[in-house]
């Protein structure tokens, strides 16, 4: 299909034309965004729409993970609990206001000490920040602190215009929001529409491709699909499966897929009594499922079988963990035996239904697998809410499915799934070894040693089949044919990098 | 003389039954409607008989199989499969206990309750009716599937939680209807008469004013049974119905929705059943209300 | 009679309803006379309604006109085309009901209700309409005919409403007034007032009248002509005089003597036994056979046909073979 | 026990509450039974009569207690009735019975017979099955119903055979006291002298003592023995039925009279006296005497004053200014 | 007046008993706050939010505290958006009542001709077609109608945009899709009524006054039947905004059924108030509506 590209433009010209003029893009997404408040949302959705109009200090490259400076012209360590920072000149608001120091402290600092605010788990760790001049400034950490510069590459790490705020209040910025990215704010129609213009000071240069750019919302799936069909929206994200071949075949469009960071995941319960608190029967389970038929019948051959969560671009990637999976039925009955369990066991497998891509189906199918060594999951489905209430109140019984994103994109973040003390009650894995391992990486600012570290705690997690991994989902966005786009890990929707053809 | 016995009773009801049955096949939507009805009934019955394969045993090769009359059908899967490769004939035959099992549940549910409420309110009047008529207004005032969606949204979906929440969701509505009829019928001459000589007032609610009021019970409750199907099937929409493994149409039906454009089979299959199911029911209980309406008892 | 207003021929309107055929009118003749008054009198569900719906052309399904005819000044209007038939309503031939409660549109003004025929059948516009209407409504003795015109039905009592029905049959002049029992719902003391005002405005228009009642005092007081319905045939008709005086069917002589006088002192009212059948259990021969005291044989057997026994007096009955049998020598009802 | 009257009614009100909207701060009234008071004795009928509305069967639902009196006093058998508890007023309702106007609402659809006249007996008497049956046989003989009719529903019966299963129903504990509401209003003429009579004779057989409700004259005047008109919710005129029918003392009653039609045409009263108008509207009744708005007698004073309700004569009670046998007997002093 | 007064009065108590219902369940629900973190949130970080929240009082006083700050018009901040909920409620509903009176204009236009036909020729073939598709109509799950038309419409024909709000031509659809539901229940009630209407004994007067069918049954019948049928679009006001939820969703209207959707999930209790709030007021003022034209349609009433 591709070579006929160049051909097809009549055809498409027309009905692209029903999104808007040539110059608007038009991105259907499945929820609207929650706030401007970029401090109190976890919302990776909203995320994404705001790192349009918005910067963070620094950015991570999604191809090879590494951390290159965006606001700020340059960073440096200077010990354990300090890290140095130069900003670049020149930067504007889209009001005009020149971005300085001041505004990197009230940013940092309000999420860092706002305890009511959502991020403010993931930013306490920040001391405060400290400025040396306009545009230096220091950000001082509690304790040796690895992570920062992923931290703050971030959701929660917009730099916000202080002056501005402080004049208006925070109610007005709201309304009314500017950032320093390369869109401005126009308006938001809740649960329809937020539009932005192109910003002609841009410090990183005014986008030439786009002139507006509108984030449609529409939470039907078939609804979003059939708007990309008769060109109402250029890019629908979240495409399901069932719409894939639609997608990809229709002549006005294609379909641009991206392994994200986000891993199906089975948490197993190793509190005493259950069956799963055997290493044996955990290790069966998990060489029972044939990870790449899920793929395959599910997900249309879209994710990668991996047996553990830290995926290529994030710090403590294990390669020899990833893009592999273990799969032995008879090995796996020969563990049940040995464990006391030669005819199997019965046992409850909680999912979340309609949270992850295609998750109630792959719980059945994982169920169905299972039953092929002899264990009976019954799955209990579950609405959301009930779902993150029962794993609150510690009521999981054996089994869950729960899918994980990390935006760190750090082991860190990955493995404190595994921390004993944290899952106490609901999970209750530990692994003394593991443990230490953790804690040690935690601040240690030896990044070799660290990575090391990582590595070590992900082969025994495996080795102990703690919890199994299942795949790597991927995005699926259907994109226009008359565009370029190419997804990225984070999820995020850079529009920069989206051109015409 | 010879001596009439009491006995005389089941005779004369038959000849009832057979008076009905006259009526029925008379009127051909009637007969329409209950031969529908009665189907479905046996259907949902011999579900486990009938259906040709498990409703969830699934099989990854065979998903999105068209139905057997289109090109790549066969006669294993009449009706075709399903993204996971589950039969669709056999979903929907299983599918027809749930979806009956909630209409009818809910229903005599939301029945038990109304009727009581209806009764008593309505015959004693007061504060009491006061009370459950600003209540009865309160509820009105909510859209039955929002209330529904807040109580599932509460208390997690299910089945038993469905059919407890469209249960209270409806009840006011026959609450309502009866105590309607109730302050009509107690204004009747033989309310009067039995109050005269002295009847109990529970005898009076019992056994004067109850078996005067449900017929139009019945009525509306049979057409209630169809919309609490097609509600079921909303909410399943809102992934609020029923979860699997338990099927009901409304699940297949909505689990279909993202295939609508490529697998029509999958939503369209359910919804015929019920589209079908519905129309029998409401031809049954036009019927019903034309025979069970006591000026056509002449 | 070849004068006659009205002349209805061996009308037959059968019901068809799901249980069976109802001849709720079955071979009923009888005519009526410009400027007479003629009264049908039977029980409940003797065929009197049927019968003057018939007149109207107003019978629905089921019901149909399935034989005789109704010469209305020498025009046939069975099979007359719906477009006539509309124009001879409300016109010439007007109707008034027995339920004033219910026969008056509860949403439209009185002058609405009053003007709509005065506007179609005589072309005026609506202020000349509402002239004639408010004219009407005096003439029926309603006080402040203008401010009622304008009010809706259910601000009226009962007896008004009655008259406003009446002022709404005669706004155009109808050679012929049906009157349905147009008093029963009534107090007695509003029915001799509606009585009396149809009698003067007829007396003043000439118009016939026929009128429909249960109440044999009501017809005594009125009537010139009677036609005694029962089983929905005519049994006894006669001048009035004649039918009171002489009565020749066991039935209507014991409708007579069963309607309770004010002047009697009796120890026992006299009554007919037995209940009026249902539709499908009237008695193979005579329909009213089994409630009769002279019933013979022949009664049980056959269907008994219409005997003249005076001068414009008919009766259906077996009794009056050979000779005229005087009813009044036997002492029939207890 | 004779010493007293079965029944004394002293002073009766029943007013019921009209207001419309909320906010209305003087509330409205319908003084539906106003101060009214009279006797009955044991084994004596009284006729209550008057035109729709005026209250008579507010007055016999408050005897029955089927409403709350607002005012006055039933005394029954000498006990004053208000003074009983509710499970004594339970157990009383077994003497006083009533029998209603509509022979179609007062029996329920949905019953048999069999359960509709066995309800009394059921509730007051503990009988065996068998014992129960036999007395509901027997009642079914007594009012002259077939005893097949057992198991059959009221809608397969005719509004006579009907009334004959309300009777049944009224009897059955043998009471002392039936109000009978209008029992023959809604029924055929050639039925209504079957129910009266059974009535009249079921009253000596049994010796019950009836108060007798209706419409007209002409229904109450063969059973009663007395006779009660009502207007406007007041008793006008109280005498017994020889001394009413020919010496009517109210003029109300006189206009009742002259209403009636005569069921013979040759007594046709071309120009008798008619009352005019209808009735006032019960909420705002006219001051003074009630019924001056129609009276063709009436004086500055019955404008002014509402006159009492005294004997005027032995045993004839009447509430007018200017009684009409007063001034025939003053005519005739003079 | 007065009975205006006091069915407006009538208003209060039916809201505060709105109030409690809603409360009591969202309260039953249990609080927002696991939602509103992320998924790797630790239990320290939910007892300080809960607390920030004031989500640890007991229930007699978050609801006395919830009703008192009703009445001084405040309904409360949503958790997820952290703007003045009623305000967020307000902002949706031009759009809900555009497409709730578009749906209700369509089920008129389909119901009233189809039901008054039906009814004067009852029992034809045009009855039975009739009732058939009013059955059809109501059978028809409304996300199932939605999709349908959307790819028949728009991703096949391109006649309508597929979804959004703005131009008429983007209410058609929407409004088709709800309206054809409520139509069914209308067709039917409709056609009932005027059947009923029809055997009055004041048709039978307008007839025996010579009339022309089409006035008898437009004008006499038909102005009797619209009282029933005021009500009946009046109490179907509930179902219709019922509709809207699911409505909305398929064709991504901005409007309050979306957003309650989400407060649902989400567990956002202020949202979920202030919607059902508005919702039930909504319902209620069109039930007086309803009472109100009952008595312009209906003169008995005002003689009662
Ligand atoms: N629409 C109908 N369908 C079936 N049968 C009917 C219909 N209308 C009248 N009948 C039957 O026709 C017969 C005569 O009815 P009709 O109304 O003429 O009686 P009537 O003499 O006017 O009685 P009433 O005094 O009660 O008005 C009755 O047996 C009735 O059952
Ligand atoms: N429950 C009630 N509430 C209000 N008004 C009532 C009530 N019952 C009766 N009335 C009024 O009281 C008056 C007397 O009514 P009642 O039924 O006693 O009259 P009636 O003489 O029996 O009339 P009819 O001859 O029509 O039966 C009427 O004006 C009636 O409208
Ligand atoms: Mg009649
Ligand atoms: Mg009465």
């Amino acid at each position: 299909n591709d070579e006929e590209d160049g051909e097809k433009d009549k055809d498409t010209g027309e009905t692209a034309d029903i999104g808007g003029d040539e110059r608007t893009l038009t991105i259907a997404v499945g929820s609207d965004m929650v706030t401007f408040d970029v401090h109190d949302h976890i919302n990776t959705s909203t995320e994404a729409i705001h790192v349009n109009m918005f910067n963070y200090l620094v950015k991570r490259d999604n191809e090879t993970g590494e951390i290159l400076p965006d606001l700020a012209e340059s960073f440096e360590n200077i010990d354990d609990l300090t890290w140095e920072f130069k900003l670049k000149e020149g930067v504007t608001f889209h009001n005009g206001d020149e971005l300085t120091s001041a505004d990197v402290k009230y940013s940092l600092e309000r999420v860092a000490t706002g305890e009511e605010l959502k991020d403010y788990p993931n930013y306490n760790q920040i001391k405060e920040v400290e400025i040396l001049d306009d545009y230096r400034f220091r950000i001082i950490t509690h304790e040796p602190e690895p992570v920062l510069l992923n931290r703050i590459s971030r959701i929660a790490s917009a730099i916000l215009p202080s002056n501005y705020i402080e004049e208006n209040g925070f109610d007005h910025f709201l309304q009314n929001p500017i950032g320093t990215g390369p869109f401005q704010f126009v308006e938001w129609v809740r649960d329809d529409r937020i539009v932005f213009e192109v910003y002609d000071d841009y410090f990183d240069g005014k986008n030439e491709e786009w002139d507006q750019l509108v984030f449609r919302v529409i939470p039907e799936n078939s609804t979003r699909v059939s708007e990309l069909l008769t060109g109402g929206a250029d890019i629908a994200v979240n495409i399901p499966p069932a719409d894939w071949d639609r997608v990809a075949d229709h002549e006005n469009t294609y379909l641009a897929q991206e392994t994200s960071n986000r891993t199906l995941m089975i948490f197993l319960r190793s509190t005493e009594g259950y069956p799963t608190s055997d290493q044996r029967v955990r290790e069966a389970l998990d060489l029972a499922i044939d990870n790449q038929a899920i793929i395959d019948s599910l997900l249309g051959g879209a994710g990668v079988p991996t047996i553990t969560r830290v995926a290529p671009g994030n710090f403590g990637y294990a390669e020899h963990l990833y893009d592999t999976y273990n799969y032995d039925l008879e090995r796996a009955k020969e563990l049940l035996a040995e464990a006391g369990f030669p005819d199997g066991f019965e046992m409850t497998l909680h999912s979340p239904r309609g949270r992850y891509l295609q998750d109630a189906e792959v719980a059945e199918m994982v169920a169905g697998m299972w039953a092929q060594i002899g264990v009976t999951a019954n799955i209990e489905f579950m609405e959301w809410s009930n779902f993150v209430e029962l794993r609150n109140a510690n009521e999981n019984e054996d089994a869950y499915l729960l899918g994980l994103g990390n935006s760190m994109f750090d082991a860190a973040n990955a493995l404190d799934w595994y921390s004993a003390d944290r899952f106490e009650g609901e999970t209750d894995y530990r692994n003394d070894e593991v443990e230490e391992l953790l804690a040690a990486a935690m601040t240690n600012m030896d990044l070799e040693e660290r990575n090391e570290q990582y590595i070590k705690a992900q082969e025994l997690l495996a080795e102990d089949a703690a919890h199994i991994v299942l795949h790597m989902e991927s995005i699926n966005i259907g994109v226009s044919e008359e565009l370029d786009y190419t997804p990225t890990m984070d999820e995020m929707i850079y529009v920069d990098t989206i051109t015409r053809k | 003389m010879p001596q009439p016995s009491i006995m005389q009773g089941p005779a004369r009801k038959n000849s009832k039954l057979k008076r009905w049955l006259k009526l029925l096949f008379r009127s051909k939507t009637g007969t329409v409607g209950l031969v529908i009805v009665i189907s479905i009934v046996i259907i949902a019955i011999f579900a486990p008989w009938l259906a040709p394969h498990e409703p969830n045993v699934i099989d990854p090769v065979n998903t999105h199989k068209p139905p057997v009359w289109m090109e790549g059908g066969d006669r294993e899967n009449l009706l075709g499969t399903d993204n996971l490769g589950r039969d669709i004939l056999s979903r929907i035959i299983y599918g027809s206990q749930i979806s009956l099992l909630v209409g009818i549940s809910s229903v005599v549910l939301a029945g038990i309750i109304g009727i009581l409420v209806g009764l008593f309110t309505g015959y004693f009047g007061g504060f009491l009716d006061t009370f459950f008529m600003r209540l009865a207004d309160s509820f009105l005032a909510i859209p039955n599937i929002l209330l529904a969606l807040v109580m599932l949204g509460v208390f997690g979906p299910g089945l038993f939680t469905l059919i407890l929440v469209l249960g209270v969701t409806n009840w006011v509505q026959y609450a309502r209807i009866i105590r309607g009829e109730v302050l009509s019928i107690k204004e009747r001459d033989f309310v009067r008469a039995a109050k005269s000589i002295g009847v109990k007032h529970r005898n009076i609610i019992f056994s004067h004013l109850y078996p005067n009021v449900i017929s139009s019970f019945i009525v509306v409750a049979t057409l209630s049974v169809a919309s609490t199907i097609i509600l079921e099937s909303s909410l399943s929409f809102l992934g609020l119905g029923i979860q699997p493994p338990q099927v009901s149409w409304g699940t297949i039906l909505s689990d279909g929705r993202d295939y609508l454009a490529t697998s029509w089979w999958l939503a369209t299959f359910p919804g015929l059943a019920i589209t079908i199911t519905v129309l029998g029911i409401i031809f049954l209980g036009d019927w019903l209300r034309d025979i069970l309406d006591p000026r056509s008892v002449k | 009679m070849e004068h006659a207003l009205l002349t209805v021929n061996r009308l037959k309107t059968y019901f068809y309803t799901e249980a069976g055929v109802v001849p709720a009118v079955d071979d009923v003749s009888f005519s009526i006379q410009k400027g007479e008054i003629v009264a049908i009198v039977g029980e409940s569900g003797s065929g009197k309604s049927v019968t003057s719906l018939s007149v109207m052309g107003l019978i629905e399904e089921p019901g149909k006109i399935v034989g005789g005819e109704i010469l209305f000044a020498g025009k046939d209007l069975v099979g007359m085309s719906m477009k006539k038939m509309r124009e001879l309503r409300g016109n010439q031939l007007a109707m008034i009901f027995q339920e004033p409660l219910t026969s008056l549109n509860p949403v439209f003004s009185i002058g609405n209700q009053l003007a709509e025929s005065i506007r179609l059948h005589q072309k005026k516009n609506k202020r000349e309409a509402r002239k004639i209407g408010i004219e009407m409504l005096k003439k029926v003795g309603i006080a402040r005919p203008d401010k009622v015109y304008d009010q809706h039905p259910h601000a009226l009592s009962g007896g008004m409403r009655q008259r406003v029905m009446i002022a709404m049959a005669l706004s155009c002049n109808p050679q012929l007034l049906i009157a349905d029992e147009p008093t029963t719902a009534l107090d007695v003391t509003i029915q001799a007032q509606i009585l009396r005002l149809m009698k003067d405005l007829i007396e003043e228009s000439g118009t016939s009248i026929l009128f429909i009642t249960h109440d044999l005092g009501v017809v005594a007081e009125m009537a010139d002509q009677v036609i005694v319905m029962y089983g929905g045939q005519v049994v006894e008709q006669a001048d009035v005089y004649t039918l009171f005086k002489e009565p020749k069917h066991p039935y209507t002589k014991g409708l007579i003597d069963s309607t309770p006088k004010i002047d009697e002192w009796k120890e026992e009212l006299v009554s007919i036994p037995g209940t009026v059948p249902g539709p499908f259990e009237f008695p193979e021969g005579c329909k009213f056979a089994d409630r009769c005291p002279f019933v013979m044989d022949k009664c049980k057997a056959e269907r008994p046909t219409v005997t003249k026994v005076g001068k414009g007096h008919e009766v259906r009955c077996w009794l009056h073979g050979e000779k005229v049998v005087d009813l009044n020598e036997r002492a029939s009802f207890t | 026990m004779s010493e007293h009257p079965l029944l004394e009614v002293r002073g009766l009100q029943k007013s019921f509450d009209v207001t419309k909207g909320f906010f209305k701060k003087e509330k409205q009234y319908l003084r539906a039974v106003n101060d009214v008071s009279f006797t009955v004795q044991n084994g004596e009928v009284l006729g209550v009569v008057g035109e729709s509305g005026c209250g008579k069967s507010t007055l016999g639902n408050l005897i029955v207690h089927l409403h709350e009196p607002t005012a006055g006093k039933i005394v029954f058998e000498g006990i004053d009735m208000s003074a009983l508890s509710r499970e004594q007023l339970r157990r009383q309702r077994a003497d006083i019975q009533m029998i209603f106007q509509d022979p179609f609402s007062s029996l329920n659809p949905r019953k048999r017979v069999f359960d509709i006249i066995a309800e009394p007996l059921r509730t007051h008497r503990d009988l065996n099955k068998e014992e129960l049956q036999q007395e509901v046989l027997d009642l079914m003989d007594l009012v002259g119903l077939n005893r097949s009719f057992l198991n059959r529903y009221p809608h397969e019966f005719s509004g006579g055979q009907r009334q004959r299963i309300g009777i049944a129903r009224a009897i059955a504990l043998r009471p002392k006291l039936i109000i009978c509401d209008e029992p023959v209003s809604a029924l055929d003429v050639s039925i209504q002298s079957q129910i009266l009579n059974l009535l009249k004779k079921l009253q000596k057989d049994l010796q019950l003592t009836y108060i007798f409700i209706a419409h007209g004259l002409p229904a109450v005047k063969h059973v009663s023995d007395r006779i009660a008109v009502m207007y406007l919710g007041k008793i006008v005129e109280w005498t017994t039925k020889e001394e009413l029918f020919t010496n009517p003392m109210h003029p109300y009653t006189e206009g009742l009279l002259s209403a009636i039609p005569i069921p013979d045409p040759t007594k046709r009263k071309e120009q008798r006296p008619l009352l005019e108008g209808d009735i006032p509207n019960p909420v705002n009744p006219p001051p003074g005497c009630k019924f001056h708005p129609r009276c063709p007698y009436k004086t500055e004073i019955c404008m002014q004053v509402e006159p009492e309700f005294t004997d005027k004569r032995a045993g004839h009670f009447v509430a007018c200014h200017h009684p009409l046998g007063a001034e025939k007997q003053a005519e005739k002093k003079l | 007046m007065n009975y205006f007064l006091k069915r407006i009065l009538e208003i209060i108590p039916v809201l505060l008993i709105i109030t409690f219902i809603v409360f009591t369940l969202v309260f039953i629900a249990g609080d927002p706050v696991a939602l509103l973190l992320p998924e790797d949130a630790t239990t320290e970080d939910i007892a300080a939010l809960q607390a920030a929240l004031g989500l640890d009082d007991p229930f007699y006083v978050q609801y006395g505290r919830y009703v008192m700050n009703m009445l001084q018009g405040d309904f409360g901040t949503s958790f997820r958006y952290g703007e003045d909920a009623m305000l967020l409620v307000f902002e949706r509903l031009p759009a809900t009542l555009e497409l709730a009176i578009a749906s209700i204009l369509v089920a008129i236009m389909i119901a009233i001709p189809l039901g008054i036909w039906s009814a004067t020729k009852k029992n034809s073939s045009i009855d039975l077609v009739a009732t058939g598709a009013a059955v059809l109509g109501k059978a028809m799950p409304n996300f199932w109608l939605g999709i349908m038309l959307i790819l028949i419409f728009s991703v096949t024909y391109s006649i309508f945009p597929v979804s959004g709000r703005g131009s008429f031509a983007h209410l058609i659809l929407p409004a088709i899709t709800l309206g054809t539901g409520i139509a069914a229940e209308m067709t039917r009630l409709i056609r009932s009524s005027m059947l009923e209407t029809l055997g009055q004994d004041y048709i039978r007067t307008a007839k025996s006054k010579g009339l022309r069918t089409g006035i008898v049954v437009y004008k006499h019948a038909f102005r009797n039947t619209l009282v029933p049928v005021v009500t009946i679009i009046a109490l179907q006001t509930s179902t219709l905004i019922g509709g809207t939820l699911i409505t909305e969703t398929v064709f991504a209207w901005p409007g309050i059924g979306q957003l309650l959707i989400q407060a649902v999930n989400n567990r956002d209790m202020a949202i979920v108030q202030a919607c059902v709030m508005v919702i039930a007021f909504f319902v209620i003022v069109m039930n007086l509506i309803a009472d109100f034209l009952y008595q312009l349609l209906d003169p008995r009433i005002r003689y009662k």
